[in-house]
């Protein structure tokens, strides 16, 4: 398990290293993918089952092929988009990340190691999970659901050639 | 626990060999069958020292000639997307094969398992997201060959599998409804009960294409949608896009996306055969033995053989459906491409919805 | 097991890998694949915790944060092929429309 | 029966009435009709160049001919004579069940006419190959090139003078 | 606005479809403008199987363009045979004997069934229909074997003669025709209950490659493409030829002018043709199928080989050619595309001054171009099938 963890710990970072640094957009979208299914396989770690599931579900098989399908629409080439004149800022966001990651690491090194309590049988299965949803969380729910309506609303007129 | 461990293996090597041994066998299979349909005779050529075994030996003679074959990438295609893009297509499909029971527990000296090689508490769920997956691999073949009609594949197979993944999802709804869970152990366990009207029981098993009839159908034509098969296939329809996304390739790689397009096919037919047609069950035949309707005579099995028929029966019903799909290859023209998003979104997804509510009102006057 | 920290500094780790790709990038496609990055990042904590506690409510943030995205995905994708359409570009420093 | 024949052409006018049909052309176009005849049946009408658009708006547009359906449009080279070039066009009427044939005499050094487009769309590509294979310019084409030859090819083929074992340049692919 | 180092490019994507495309049987090639899947511009190019068949025909006698016209629409042959012919025949002044007659529009109508044969099934195929396109193989075998028993060559006949044809009816033609009429009429019904009710197939050509009966005439339209516009010009109809008076038959005609419209148009011609055959084998007269005069056809083989005067005379048809008095003539047929016509130009010599073919397809596939527009990609296969295009004759 100890090791599983770092594998895809890893495979995360690197990958999202690349998506940051790739210049052609469909790269950065399959690096993307991969950081996805890490993180999904980090989430069967946590024994977040029916999480982990989504994750793949939603955020790599839908929303992603999304992004793909979008990069293949409109054709991208190569990101050719070269920084004007704005090397300063750059170097200052990537200084400002750096300080925090620095920051991150101080705080948690200083941490002493907080062992995970083990959980039962049922714990991140789908029954719970649908328990929770419909019980105590059914309004925020119920809300999700017509924030989706609206989403599927709003991307079709937006989509849309000409309103006609 | 070494015997878990070796059930294990045993279970991981059995869906293996039938998942790849059926996907060459299916090439064979569709070969003769379309030639059967067409009055013609269908491969019969490929001897092994003068053995043509009625042309079983094509499938070892395309693999071969696939190996030999130039492996061509074009020349301003991603080589690292282009080389990648069959692998992602084939091991999703591979992998989905993991979750669904083959058969019912097997005990062999004392030690029991399920005849599964991983029993997911999110079974169905694990299926779908393996295979949408896949979708990456078509639509990187798609976009990396640098070639249009490639691309105009690819663009069509990921709307395509994307609408599709969404209307497989909701058809299965209202089975989940129905037996109360997503593990397709328990699904297929469920489907051995019999419906009990009034106290009688009526020694009709609770397949699922008796309790969801609707959703049987509905299930089928999208997942036929979601492998791209004929009539749905607009993303290589050879005829106006030469192969889509697979144009460009060419040798094993070509080979793969033919696998790919094989395996999915049997896991279709696996996962339609699980839900809806009682995985492994057998009408009337219990871990005990066979159970003689409206009597209490038990004719005794050992469990061995009540195992090995369940095992069988799973693999009938799953070349039942192998061979209806190949029969509706076969027969029917291609959809447009417009005309596959509408039966998508504007047929199946209502029906779906209309299924889930009618199944909810049951399921609610049925338990109260 | 390995312990919390180790998650939450991995979490961290991503979500700074996506700030730095949102303030870098200028691709409005990458950035917005960065802001998912950082909501991945996110749930992970979520989930980390949700396990440390022992409690299943994280589990249902992070469904949430997964509902959400998608539907910031359509809308954001539909938003840039919009925009694409009308000025052929994705440089979201030429996306300067509302700057007054 | 045989119709007067000069040089090596069919052409002159009949002896016999004429139908009702090339009669209205007659009486319409009477001085840039150059001579008729009906051998084997066939009526034919000659025609001056400058009128064949007229002509044939005419023949288009009467309702008692109504010759709707353009048939065909081909050129025919008899070198030695001049004029080398004729331009042969059928018709058929749908309504009426009629058949026309109009000839259109061109010099060999000015193989030029206009376009006949503008009357029915179906004459586009006819005309293109005539173009292709006699060199006979359709003023006002909006699509004038090689059709069934490619673009590098040189002369007309079918023109009486160019010789049948001519070769033409190879071209290989380009860029 | 986008400045040109970093110009992201969405233009509508050209797609080029041809010369070899699965789609494009024949060889033609479609470059067609698309904006994601619907057609903006499509333009078709023709020319990939020009053989210079006019200027070919030039430089051989009169009997020598035969095998050439073979060749225009190779799955009619004989339809092409019969029309030159006709032409040449029109151009000489002659009548061929009344049982001469009757073969041709025999051999003509079992032509015009092997070519809707072979426009219906790969049109079918390539909508995916795949059996059915073995059905109408096999159909088209059949009525191949029919086309063999008269004159020994299944696709490129050569069977009629100036004045006749080459070869009488061989003795057992009844029976056999009847046994293969019998068969292919079965497969054409199971191909017509696998795709004339068939919903898939329906939304794929109903609506599709429309054009109007107005725009069909201005494009030079003939055959049943402008018959599935509801017009029903059918030479054989209107201007009856050989014996197409003496049979009784009906001109099926479409509606909407649509793909589906030609399919049915050309499922009913072929029984329509298979019913002609029938008649005319109950009434084909005796009688010789070669007109006697010796300026035109030239003397049977055994008399040649025997006897002086027919020897000389079959030495000079050979090599100066049938000589057609100087003069113009024109004559047409229906083919299973629409009006084949001959205009033949003749200064009195053995050799043809001017062959000109008119090609049905030539006209037909002019339109392909407009009624593919604002169309989607698709639809171009089974418009593009049911104009039936056939390169030979198109570009010739």
């Amino acid at each position: 398990m100890q090791q599983l963890f770092y594998v895809f710990g890893s495979l995360a970072v690197a990958s999202g290293l690349l998506m940051v640094l790739q210049r052609n957009p469909i790269t950065a979208a399959m690096n993307l993918v991969v950081t996805m299914f890490s993180l999904a396989a980090l989430f069967v770690l946590l024994s977040a089952h029916f999480i982990a599931v989504i994750q793949l579900l939603v955020y790599a098989g839908a929303i992603m092929v999304l992004f793909i399908f979008v990069i293949m629409l409109l054709n991208l080439q190569d990101d050719e988009l070269r920084p004007r004149g704005r090397n300063f800022i750059h170097l200052v966001s990537v200084a400002v990340v750096l300080f925090a990651m620095a920051q991150l690491w101080q705080l948690l090194s200083r941490t002493p190691a907080i062992p995970l309590a083990p959980v039962d049988e049922a714990y991140g299965t789908t029954g719970e999970m649908g328990m929770l949803l419909f019980s105590d969380y059914l309004f925020p729910f119920e809300i999700v659901s017509i924030l989706i309506l609206a989403a599927i609303v709003g991307a079709v007129v937006l989509a849309k050639r000409r309103l006609d | 626990m070494p015997a878990e461990a070796i059930f294990m293996a045993g279970k991981i090597g059995f869906v293996f060999f039938l998942v790849l041994n059926l996907a060459g066998v299916l090439g064979w299979v569709e070969r003769k069958q379309s030639a059967l349909m067409q009055d013609r005779i269908g491969a019969n050529r490929a001897p092994i020292f003068g053995i043509t075994a009625i042309g079983l030996f094509h499938p070892l003679a395309d693999a071969i000639k696939a190996f030999t074959k130039e492996d061509f990438i074009p020349a301003r295609a991603h080589k690292l997307f282009h080389t990648l893009a069959p692998f992602i297509a084939l091991v999703p499909a591979l992998t989905a094969f993991a979750v669904i029971p083959f058969g019912d527990t097997l005990t062999i000296g004392g030690e029991t398992t399920q005849l599964v090689v991983a029993d997911l508490d999110v079974g169905v769920l694990f299926v779908f997201a393996i295979m949408s997956l896949a979708t990456f691999g078509v639509v990187l073949a798609g976009w990396s060959s640098y070639n249009n009609y490639s691309m105009l594949g690819g663009l069509r197979a990921s709307a395509q599998m994307l609408s599709y993944e969404i209307v497989m999802g909701l058809t299965l709804v209202g089975v989940f409804m129905v037996y109360g869970s997503l593990q397709l152990t328990e699904i297929a366990r469920a489907q051995g009960e019999y419906f009990v009207f009034g106290g009688v029981n009526t020694w009709i098993p609770k397949w699922g294409i008796l309790t969801q009839p609707l959703a049987f159908f509905l299930f089928l034509t999208a997942a036929v949608a979601e492998s791209k098969r004929l009539p749905f296939d607009v993303a290589e329809a050879e005829s106006e896009l030469v192969a889509g996304y697979f144009t460009e390739y060419s040798g094993m790689k070509f080979l793969m996306f033919w696998m790919a397009e094989f395996v999915e096919i049997v896991v279709i037919s696996a996962l339609v055969a699980t839900l809806f047609l009682g995985g492994w069950q057998i009408p009337w035949l219990h871990p005990d033995g066979l159970h003689v309707p409206f009597t209490a005579i038990v004719v005794g099995l050992p469990s061995l053989v009540v195992s090995m028929m369940g095992v069988g029966a799973f693999l009938m019903k799953v070349f039942v459906l192998i061979w209806l799909q190949m029969t509706i290859r076969w027969t029917l023209p291609r959809f447009r491409y417009d005309q596959i998003m509408r039966l998508g979104w504007k047929m199946i997804l209502p029906l779906a919805l209309v299924n889930v509510v009618l199944t909810g009102f049951v399921v609610l006057l049925l338990n109260r | 097991m390995p312990p919390l920290n180790h998650y939450l500094a991995l979490s961290g780790v991503l979500f700074f890998i996506g700030v730095a790709g949102v303030l870098t990038r200028r691709n409005a496609i990458i950035v917005f694949m960065c802001i998912e990055l950082m909501l991945n990042a996110v749930n992970l904590t979520f989930l980390a915790y949700a396990r440390f506690l022992g409690s299943m409510t994280g589990h249902v943030f992070a469904f949430f944060v997964i509902t959400v995205a998608a539907a910031e995905a359509a809308v954001g994708l539909a938003i840039i092929v919009a925009i694409f359409r009308n000025k052929e570009t994705v440089n979201i420093d030429e996306l300067n429309l509302m700057r007054w | 029966m045989d119709a007067p024949v000069e040089g090596n052409r069919a052409a002159g006018d009949s002896d016999e009435k004429p139908s009702p049909a090339v009669q209205r052309v007659l009486e319409r176009f009477s001085g840039d009709v150059l001579s008729r005849h009906a051998y084997r049946g066939d009526d034919t009408l000659v025609i001056k160049r400058e009128a064949v658009v007229d002509v044939c708006r005419f023949l288009k547009a009467e309702p008692d001919l109504r010759f709707d359906l353009f048939l065909d449009l081909t050129a025919v080279d008899y070198l030695p004579v001049e004029p080398r070039f004729e331009v042969v066009i059928h018709l058929y009427s749908t309504p009426h069940g009629l058949r026309m044939r109009l000839k259109v005499p061109l010099a060999g050094d000015d193989p030029e006419m206009d376009t006949l487009t503008s009357v029915w769309r179906a004459t586009d590509w006819f005309e293109r190959e005539a173009w292709d294979m006699y060199g006979i310019v359709f003023r006002g084409h909006p699509n004038l090139k090689r059709i069934l030859l490619y673009e590098e090819f040189e002369g007309h083929p079918l023109r009486k003078d160019y010789p049948i074992d001519k070769r033409q340049p190879l071209i290989g692919p380009k860029n | 606005m986008a400045e040109p180092e970093n110009e992201l490019h969405t233009d509508e994507m050209i797609l080029n479809i041809g010369p070899s495309h699965p789609a494009t049987h024949g060889t033609v090639r479609v470059l067609a403008t698309l904006d994601g899947e619907n057609i903006v511009n499509a333009d078709v190019e023709i020319g990939y199987l020009h053989r210079a068949f006019e200027k070919s025909c030039e430089h051989g006698t009169w009997q020598q363009a035969f095998p050439y016209t073979d060749r225009l629409n190779y799955n009619s042959a004989i339809i092409n045979n019969v029309a030159y012919a006709m032409g040449v025949e029109k151009l000489l002044g002659i009548d061929v004997p009344e049982r001469c007659r009757f073969i041709r529009t025999i051999a003509s109508e079992i032509s015009r069934v092997a070519d809707h044969l072979t426009c219906i099934g790969p049109s079918a195929m390539e909508v995916g229909a795949f059996s059915t396109f073995l059905y109408f193989v096999e159909a088209r075998e059949l009525m191949w074997d029919l086309i063999e028993s008269l004159c020994g060559a299944r696709l490129t006949n050569n069977y009629v003669r100036i004045g006749g044809v080459k070869a009488d009816l061989p003795a057992d033609f009844a029976e056999k025709l009847k046994a293969h009429f019998v068969k292919t009429r079965q497969l054409i019904d199971d191909v017509d209950k696998l795709l004339t009710h068939n919903r898939i197939f329906i939304d794929r050509m109903r609506g599709t490659g429309v054009l109007s009966a107005e725009d069909a005439i201005d494009w030079g339209w003939t055959g049943p493409c402008l018959r599935s516009t509801g017009v029903p010009l059918d030479l054989r109809k209107d201007e009856p030829y050989l014996v197409y008076d003496q049979v009784d038959f009906d001109v099926p005609v479409g509606e909407y002018g649509d793909n589906f419209d030609r399919y049915l148009v050309r499922m009913e011609e072929m029984h329509q043709s298979m019913r002609m055959v029938e008649q005319l084998l109950e009434k084909i007269p005796e009688g010789p199928i070669n007109v006697e005069d010796t300026r035109v056809r030239w003397p049977a083989k055994q008399l040649v080989y025997s006897r002086m005067e027919e020897l000389i005379n079959h030495f000079k048809i050979v090599f100066e050619g049938v000589q057609p008095p100087k003069g113009e003539a024109y004559a047409a047929v229906e083919s299973p595309n629409g009006e084949l016509g001959f205009y033949l130009v003749s200064d009195g010599s053995g050799k043809p001054v001017k062959v000109r073919c008119r090609p049905p397809g030539f006209a037909n596939l002019q339109a392909l171009g407009p009624i593919l527009k604002g169309g989607m990609l698709s639809d171009l296969v089974p418009s593009f099938g049911m104009i039936n295009m056939i390169g030979g004759e198109c570009d010739r």
